[in-house]
């Protein structure tokens, strides 16, 4: 099955097409066909990933040939896709299935399904791709169907602009990774990872090259995955669909950005420069997002910054110099928070409001959602068992063995907030009174469709940590490893850290909300001016619509102003100055002048103009013209002709 | 001393004479169409005889006529001019109800018969006498509609400036038989190569390039041009501006290179200065003007202009150039002045603003005038292109590249008041609404210009070949 | 063959004017077969194709004005084919979209079928006179059709477009004949003139009055300012053209002509031109931004995507030249899908004004995915034809010209940004009241716009299809020009 | 001082006297007149040139033919003036104003200097052989042997000036007797 | 024995002459005097270089032949259009014809 993997990727767009095409005659039944397409895919990766434990595969066909160079198009499986093809498609799977009930009645049903199942097909052919062109090709096409998700409810002009958002900004990434692979062929001639590791390792090229190509290629990944300077389209991703986000803007495509770097690793460990700047930048952001994350009121808003924090993680793993770890965290991450994202869809889909001031109770009224996000939130704070401990642990431990300790404290920070955060959702939206009686009454439990799915996930999200732990003896290690993989050595401080990080927070979100030891209005009074700060998302957003965009609209005015008026109006100019150049020369002249257009032409009839009048319609002065030619054509020729 | 290689001329001369007699004796009432298919009849047969006679009959009649290539090329391009011009004729005279439309046609044969003349002779007295005979018909003709102030005022200038003109003309041959004791021009030419050029030569020469400068419109002795082209009836404006001036050309060229050979470089670097303001004057003055007679003197003068870069050129490369525009030149400007002919019997007048429309009310004239535009313009598939293109590369070959260039530019200016006729004709809603009733006779000329604009545009080859066969030198 | 593709639309035009003038179906009828003919004509030729051969192919030489060197030649390569598929496609389209010109139906199908014989003889001649007569017979029929089936301002427009152009083809001219008579060869035969080694000065003036000539029609910087009026008062069919085929004249006039006739010269001026393709690329993306009309804003994306070219054609590397030919054809489908759209929702809307559209995707919504379609071909998202033409550009470009790609790819963001916001206020949104009764796409809209979203996505994803067919000449070309 | 240049003084002042007061006489009539004196000149100073034929032509046809057409053009078109005596007036106001006087003389002085500039440098291939005695003879041999064209071209300018004349300025009195 | 410089001298005055006075006049008739003065001039020069440069050969004298019966056939014909001009115009006075300008 190894051998033919590309097919997991052709089915989705099978369906695809099939949704896109007879969206009028299956109506409803457009969902059954993206979810049986997801399940076959499941599981054939799940045959593949059986395969692949035996060794990888690696086949490319010639695509194109332009002018002297060859692009191939070819396809790899090894542990990292066979682990990626897994994820993908599970989690594609899950939120069909949910978006069955959640979606229904939506006026553009068909539409939907057919983004999803276009996007897994996408995500499905990136990780599969052996070579940039391709991965190029399937990145940006992720692209357009995340904006076609965002978009989706189009009436809502909030969901328009952030859909061009989203769609701008991971483009200025795009506009990176493109230059690095172009960069990368003209030195390499070649476009396939392996190729490029082995000649970056075999040092054919310089090291400032090399480094500036892996830098351009993350910053396609910081774009993709919302790293700190291109973060802000994925809060605003959320005006989406919610299965949708957690499909898109939790699990998978936001990944990329990591499985990108995982990828091109290769490219990376050759420059300890540009793997420094990966974990700074990861790091950085994690910490920045969960600053953001405390004060959201919004859930989505909450998950959706957790996960730029989360991603930032990942990248602080991969740029520690743990390529396992950033890995295992991506797959967990992947679980426990599309988990999540489907647990606040059914809570929104219940109570009809995103905002969790509005929730409270609800733990009554929506018992599998409740336990499900629980288990979900506990994965995430990395409270053991639970998978995200393990994940989490493995990527502290690592960034304690990089040579910068900074990363390590920023790591343990994070964690704590994570769960502070996390703790504070959980109080505000299931326990406490319910602070919105009307919605209290209507809220009921999702049907099964929506339940099912997110006790599966929230199972996988308890489990899927145990791989990666000792229990185990670590073998999601040995599986997912970079070359020889060396493994740092467990560490019992780093463990017991992590795990007082977590309960620290978790302690401080009970206090605050649940018993409210500390009350929530006094401590925001108190650090009023950080509070504020933190509400405004730091105020990237105004000063990127200042700087950026004002200044583009500004600028494009100004050229086409300089267009319209300046370019077009120097020929009118022209025209006019002649035009009034020769009224003035035929003033007393009563004839208009036929609105010649273009400047030299006016000039040439101001001309005309004066040799016209020499017509004097008197005979007399002909004759002189015809005698006075004569004499001087006698002197002349005899001055030259002599 | 056989007659047969001046056949043609003896023809045409009977068939004026047998018209002057019908003139005469025929009260019939229908007096305009009777003499014009007479007319039609004596054109076809002397051009029917043209085929029968031997291109080549050298020097006849003891050097006063050198029948060679070129004459035989004027030979039959008279005549055709003379069949069109007829043609365009009978209806203009009906509707302007002239006086006496018999003699009309008489006079103009006459003049073309002159015109003959001039292309073959060897000597500066049949030279003279020709040009006398079609300017004296000329004068006739610019003034035969008696009642019309235009008419007069247009034969009068053209009479008075003609007779000075030829005054000049003449006293630059009295000159040149007093330097040389011939008026042959082979024996002159022959004299002066001995003698070389002396100022008085110099002189002589400039005489003669004025006085048959005037008859070509070459500036600054082109003042009559415009008011003799506006005034006249548009018939004989339409010959005016393809007639006398093609054959003030091809004396040029007889006079200059069989006779002055030996002063070449002098006289082509006056006819290049000649051609330069020609050309340049000629555009200038055509963007301004609102009757599209004056307008289209203005354009003639403009392409006098451009043949006399022919000229410039001094070889016999500029001279093939110079036959072939002038073909171009002659149906196109006949094709034009067609059109503007049946325009002028329905509108009255001439001016721009009757063109409004014109699309809509007769398509067929409106696109025939667009093509006969674009080939004075010079635009490819058009003879006119393949005539400036020749001419182009006559200046390039002979150093001349700074006048090929002002012959481009000059091209460019044309556009600008073509262009206002097409935009009128088109872009305008007609001023006054009904189809343009055209007569037979003129749509026929139209169609054979066309034809020819369209067919030497496009199958220019066999024209070069036997043109570059006939007037290769010796 | 060739010659078929060239007199058929000749005949055709003459077809239609024997047609009476009030018989508007016959008169569409004809046009339309008269336009379909030279597409299958196309087809079978590409079938007939060797894609192995160096040199021309399908090639006609006869005697024309022998004495002066000028023949009628005509043959096609790796080069010219893709525009001649170009033209045929384009042009049937643009028939089959002017079924519903209601004024003059005889006079406009006889132009049209004549600006076609036109386009299609430029693609085909390899003769100086031939090609000088094609390139100006294509200007006569395009004056007439913007000056009378135009918008409010056409006749400032026609006339603008007429002299810009005129000028630029007689400057043009100028230098085609400096060339026969330098070279001395007597022979205005294309490839003979090309092998024929030029004085490197000599070479530099007349590339620059080739230069002028084929810049005019690109159009590059400065001599840009007749485009957008053209374009905004042309009706929509001619537009069509006009950005389809008529702009890829002037970069196939460098191609043919200029590159490998003057190599010396573009090599010097190289670095000029890759400025003017940055310029074009960056202005024209910006001004694009800045338009309040549609049709406007199409038309400075075509001046921007042109800059695209003109960056490839300066870097002068195999990858380079094939971007920018694959740019030419693929811009070619693009900016021609973009104004049928756009006249279709002037047609419906009876406006161009972006402020006064808004909420299509509700109104019309099977136009308005087209749109969003051809919008995102037009930006260049991966996938499609606009992506792989770009990338090849960049790709070919980066070796020669760093700094000027980095600056490019600025203005991809740019150029998506621009779309981007146009779909967002002209598509999205709720769906207005006066838009609400709107007919969606007809079959006869939709058969227009669908062969040219298919070539779009079939080329965006495979395409060898078309640069197996450009590979050889490309690279003969750039032999011959001696690479940077 | 032999009688011939004597005789060539005389008519040569006669020729241009009369020419002057042609241009310069207030009455055209007057004018007309000293046309034809100016003509009888230029016949005697052919009688020198030993034209004799020549001369008595150009008394017949100048001093016949044409002098009298003008007398009747004149009193064709002018009669009320020339029955009023009304000169032209103002003539010498004009002959000495910018605009008609000083120019056209300036031109034609200028012409004449530079023509006689030149005569002075050209060398002129005389013959000093006796004049033809018999020029009647010997012009009539000519007229018909090698210029039969020109002559039969002659003709028929006369033929077309004639037509012409009578096209003009026929009055349209009923013709249809 | 007249030397030839005496009547080309005479000759070019008269031909000044008449060129004076065809600039000069207003009144047609007398232009036209003045041009058959041009034409008396160029006959004295043809028949004066026949005299000197081809005694024995009557050609100067048999194109001065010519150019008087032209000058008579030119005189007729100007006279006729003068006299179309004087019925419009009244007198032969060319300055008032001036409708045909610019």
């Amino acid at each position: 099955m190894i051998e033919q993997a590309w097919i997991i990727a052709i089915i989705p767009i099978v369906a695809w097409l099939i949704i896109f095409l007879f969206a009028k005659a299956l109506k409803e039944k457009v969902a059954y066909v993206g979810i049986l397409a997801m399940g076959i895919s499941l599981l054939l990766s799940v045959l593949t990933f059986s395969e692949a434990l035996g060794g990888t595969v690696e086949k490319s066909f010639p695509w194109a040939v332009v002018g002297d160079i060859k692009i191939p198009v070819g396809f790899q499986v090894d542990p990292l896709t066979a682990v990626m093809l897994l994820v993908i498609t599970i989690v594609s799977l899950m939120v069909q299935i949910y978006s069955v009930g959640y979606m229904h009645g939506d006026v553009r049903y068909a539409k939907y399904y057919a983004i999803v199942s276009l996007f897994s097909a996408a995500m499905l052919g990136l990780v599969l791709a052996n070579n940039f062109f391709w991965l190029v090709l399937s990145w940006e096409i992720m692209g357009l169907s995340s904006y076609l998700l965002i978009s989706h409810w189009y009436e809502k002009p909030e969901a328009a602009a952030a859909g061009m958002k989203a769609f701008i900004t991971t483009r200025i990434g795009d506009i990176g990774l493109l230059l690095g692979t172009i960069m990368l062929f003209v030195y390499t001639h070649s476009f396939e990872f392996n190729v490029i590791a082995e000649k970056i390792h075999a040092g054919e090229i310089n090291q400032g090259i090399v480094t500036v190509a892996a830098l351009l290629v993350f910053a396609g990944g910081v774009g993709k995955s919302a790293q700190f300077p291109l973060h802000v389209w994925l809060p605003d991703a959320m005006a989406g669909p919610t299965p949708g986000s957690a499909l898109i803007h939790a699990a998978t495509m936001v990944a990329a950005g990591v499985y990108l770097v995982a990828r091109a690793y290769g490219i990376f460990v050759a420059t300890p420069y540009a793997l420094f700047w990966v974990a700074l930048i990861g790091g950085f952001t994690a910490l920045f997002a969960a600053t953001i994350a405390t004060v959201m009121t919004d859930i989505k808003k909450v998950l959706a910054y957790s996960t730029v924090s989360q991603l930032g993680y990942m990248m602080l793993g991969l740029g520690a110099g743990s390529y396992t770890a950033g890995i295992f965290h991506l797959m967990t991450h992947a679980f426990f928070k599309s988990l999540l994202f489907l647990g606040s869809g059914s809570v929104i889909h219940a109570v009809h409001s995103q905002e969790m001031h509005e929730m409270g109770g609800l733990r009554k009224k929506l018992p599998i959602t409740y336990w499900t996000f629980l288990i979900g939130t506990a994965a995430l704070a990395g409270i053991p068992p639970f998978s995200g401990f393990w994940s989490k642990d493995e990527i502290l431990l690592a960034a304690y063995r990089s040579p910068y300790p900074v990363l390590f404290w920023m790591g343990v920070a994070t964690a704590g907030l994570t769960a502070y955060y996390m703790t504070r959702a959980v109080i505000l939206t299931f326990f406490g009174q319910p602070r919105d009686h009307h919605k209290y009454e209507h809220a009921h439990e999702s049907p099964p469709v929506m339940t099912v799915p997110l006790v599966i996930l929230a199972t996988l999200a308890a489990v899927s940590g145990l791989p990666g732990s000792p229990f185990l003896h670590n073998a999601f290690g040995e599986f997912v490893k970079f070359g020889h993989g060396h493994e740092a050595e467990p560490s019992s401080f780093v463990m017991i850290i992590a795990i007082s990080a977590a309960l620290l927070g978790v302690l401080a979100g009970v206090a605050i909300y649940g018993y409210k030891v500390i009350s929530r209005e006094k401590a925001i009074r108190s650090w009023r001016p950080l509070y504020l700060v933190l509400k405004n998302k730091y105020y990237v957003d105004e000063f990127y619509m200042a700087i950026f965009v004002r200044g583009t609209v500004l600028l494009a005015e100004i050229v086409g102003f300089f267009d319209r008026y300046i370019i077009d109006g120097l020929v009118n100019l022209v025209g006019w100055l002649g035009m009034q150049l020769s009224f003035l020369s035929g003033l007393f002249d009563k004839y208009v002048i036929d609105g010649m257009v273009n400047g030299v032409a006016a000039i040439t009839m101001a001309l005309g103009n004066s040799a016209r009048r020499l017509q004097t319609g008197f005979v007399q002065s002909y004759a002189i013209t015809l005698f006075a030619g004569v004499v001087i054509g006698l002197i002349l020729i005899q001055l030259i002709g002599g | 001393m056989s007659y047969l290689p001046i056949l043609p001329e003896i023809v045409l001369t009977a068939a004026i004479l047998f018209l002057t007699l019908v003139v005469v004796f025929y009260q019939g009432e229908n007096r305009n169409g009777v003499m014009m298919t007479g007319t039609i009849f004596g054109l076809s047969v002397t051009l029917l005889t043209l085929a029968f006679v031997p291109p080549f009959a050298g020097y006849l009649f003891s050097g006063m006529l050198t029948l060679d290539g070129m004459a035989f090329f004027f030979r039959w391009l008279f005549p055709a001019v003379g069949l069109f011009v007829a043609f365009m004729a009978r209806e203009f005279l009906e509707v302007k109800k002239a006086e006496n439309p018999g003699e009309f046609y008489v006079i103009l044969l006459l003049a073309i018969l002159g015109m003959m003349l001039m292309a073959s002779s060897g000597d500066l007295i049949t030279i003279y006498l020709g040009l006398e005979l079609t300017s004296i018909s000329s004068y006739i003709l610019a003034g035969y509609l008696r009642e019309d102030p235009k008419s007069g005022e247009a034969a009068i200038k053209y009479f008075l400036m003609g007779a000075l003109a030829s005054g000049v003309l003449l006293f630059g041959m009295s000159l040149f038989y007093g330097l040389t004791g011939a008026t042959n021009l082979v024996s002159i030419s022959g004299i002066l190569h001995q003698v070389g050029a002396p100022p008085l030569v110099l002189a002589a020469m400039v005489f003669l390039i004025i006085g048959l400068g005037f008859k070509v419109a070459a500036v600054p002795f082109h003042m009559w041009a415009p008011d003799a082209y506006e005034g006249a009836p548009t018939p004989v404006t339409a010959f005016f501006s393809v007639g006398p001036k093609a054959a003030a050309f091809a004396a040029i060229i007889r006079v200059f290179t069989d006779g002055l050979s030996s002063l070449v470089w002098e006289w082509s670097l006056a006819f290049a200065v000649l051609a330069l303001i020609t050309m340049t004057l000629g555009n200038l003055t055509a963007l301004w003007q609102k009757n599209v007679k004056r307008m289209l003197a203005y354009s003639s003068i403009a392409h006098a202009g451009y043949i006399m870069v022919g000229l410039a050129a001094g070889t016999w490369q500029g001279t093939v150039a110079m036959l072939l525009y002038l073909l171009a030149y002659v149906f196109t400007n006949l094709g034009i002045f067609a059109v503007v002919t049946a325009l002028g019997n329905r509108e009255g007048k001439d001016e721009l603003t009757d063109f409004t429309g014109l699309s809509q009310r007769s398509p067929y004239l409106a696109a025939a005038l667009v093509v006969f535009f674009l080939s004075l313009i010079g635009i490819p598939f058009t003879a006119g292109f393949f005539g400036k293109f020749l001419l182009f590369g006559a200046a390039v070959q002979s150093g001349l590249v700074w006048l090929a260039l002002v012959m481009a530019v000059n091209s460019a200016i044309s556009v600008g008041y073509y262009y206002t006729v097409v935009r009128n004709m088109y872009l305008v809603a007609p001023k006054n609404k009904g189809a343009l009733p055209v007569a037979g006779e003129l749509k026929l000329v139209v169609t054979v210009a066309l034809l020819v604009t369209l067919i030497l545009g496009l199958f220019f080859e066999p024209v070069l070949g036997r043109l570059v066969a006939f007037t290769l030198p010796g | 063959m060739l010659s078929s593709l060239i007199f058929i639309p000749l005949l055709g035009s003459l077809a239609i004017l024997l047609v009476p003038r009030e018989q508007d179906r016959t008169v569409k009828w004809v046009g339309t077969i008269f336009g379909l003919i030279p597409l299958l004509i196309v087809a079978y030729l590409w079938g007939q194709y060797s894609y192995s051969a160096q040199g021309m192919q399908f090639v006609e030489h006869y005697d024309w004005i022998p004495s002066l060197g000028i023949s009628y030649y005509l043959g096609t390569d790796g080069l010219s084919f893709p525009m001649v598929i170009l033209t045929a496609l384009i042009s049937f389209l643009a028939i089959l979209a002017s079924w519903n010109i209601k004024n003059r139906v005889k006079d406009y199908f006889f132009l049209m079928l004549l600006l076609e014989t036109g386009m299609m003889g430029v693609f085909v001649a390899l003769d100086y006179v031939l090609f000088y007569v094609f390139w100006e017979l294509v200007l006569v029929p395009m004056y007439f059709l913007i000056g009378i089936w135009g918008g409010p301002r056409r006749e400032y427009a026609a006339i603008k477009f007429f002299l810009y152009t005129l000028i630029g083809s007689v400057i043009m001219l100028v230098g085609i004949l400096a060339l026969y008579f330098n070279a001395g060869l007597n022979t205005f035969d294309m490839l003979a003139l090309a092998k024929h080694k030029f004085a490197p000065a000599f070479q530099f003036w007349v590339f620059l009055a080739l230069f002028f000539g084929f810049a005019v029609k690109v159009p590059v910087f400065p001599f840009h300012t007749w485009l957008p009026d053209a374009h905004v008062e042309a009706p929509t069919a001619v537009s069509a053209i006009l950005a389809g085929v008529l702009l890829k004249m002037g970069t196939y006039g460098f191609l043919r002509v200029s590159h490998p006739t003057l190599p010396e010269a573009a090599k010097a001026l190289a670095v000029p031109i890759a400025i003017l393709g940055l310029i074009n690329i960056i202005y024209g993306a910006l001004a694009a931004m800045a338009q309040k009309d549609l049709k406007k804003l199409v038309a400075y994306s075509s001046i921007s995507h042109m800059g695209f070219t003109l960056l490839g054609l300066a870097a002068m590397t195999p990858v380079a030249i094939q971007g920018a030919a694959f740019q030419m054809f693929s811009h070619g489908l693009i900016s021609a899908m973009l104004f049928l759209l756009v006249g279709m929702i002037y047609d419906r809307a009876h406006t161009r004004e972006i402020a006064k559209l808004g909420g299509l995707f509700n109104t019309i919504p099977t136009i308005a995915v087209i749109l969003a379609f051809a919008s995102f071909a037009s930006l260049g998202l991966p996938g499609l034809s606009g992506f792989v033409a770009e990338f090849l550009v960049f790709l070919g470009s980066f070796g020669a010209y760093r700094t000027f790609v980095i600056i490019a790819t600025s203005g991809v963001v740019f150029t998506a940004g621009y779309y981007l916001w146009m779909i967002q206020r002209v598509l999205m949104g709720e769906a207005k009241k006066e838009y609400l009764g709107l007919p969606d796409i007809t079959a006869r809209e939709l058969g227009t716009v669908v062969p040219l979203m298919i070539f779009t996505t079939l080329l965006g994803l495979f395409p060898s299809l078309l640069m197996d067919i450009m590979n050889p000449a490309i690279l003969g070309l750039v032999a011959k020009v001696g690479g940077m | 001082m032999n009688l011939q240049l004597l005789a060539f003084m005389i008519l040569s002042l006669v020729t241009l006297g009369a020419a002057f007061k042609v241009i310069t006489a207030r009455f055209i009539t007057h004018a007309a007149l000293y046309l034809a004196l100016s003509f009888v000149g230029v016949a005697g100073l052919f009688l020198l040139l030993n034209a004799d034929f020549l001369a008595a032509v150009q008394l017949l046809v100048y001093v016949g033919a044409i002098t009298t057409m003008l007398i009747f053009a004149v009193m064709l078109s002018q009669v009320e003036e020339i029955r009023q005596g009304a000169a032209e007036e103002g003539f010498w106001r004009r002959i000495l104003s910018a605009r008609f006087g000083v120019i056209p003389l300036a031109v034609a002085a200028a012409l004449a200097g530079v023509i006689l500039y030149l005569y002075r440098f050209a060398n002129w291939k005389a013959v000093p052989v006796a004049p033809d005695p018999n020029t009647t003879r010997s012009i009539g041999q000519a007229m018909f042997t090698t210029y039969l064209i020109p002559f039969e071209v002659a003709s028929l300018v006369l033929l077309v000036a004639m037509i012409g004349a009578i096209v003009l300025t026929m009055k349209k009195e009923d013709r249809s007797r | 024995m007249i030397p030839l410089f005496y009547v080309l001298v005479v000759s070019t005055l008269l031909f000044a002459l008449g060129v004076y006075g065809a600039l000069l006049s207003t009144n047609a008739i007398r232009i036209l005097m003045s041009i058959e003065m041009i034409l008396n001039a160029v006959n004295l020069n043809l028949v004066g270089f026949g005299r000197y440069i081809t005694p024995s050969d009557p050609r100067g004298q048999i194109f001065a032949i010519f150019v008087m019966t032209v000058a008579a056939a030119e005189a007729a014909v100007g006279l006729a259009i003068i006299l179309v001009i004087a019925r419009r115009y009244g007198a032969a006075a060319i300055d008032r014809v001036r409708m045909l300008k610019g």
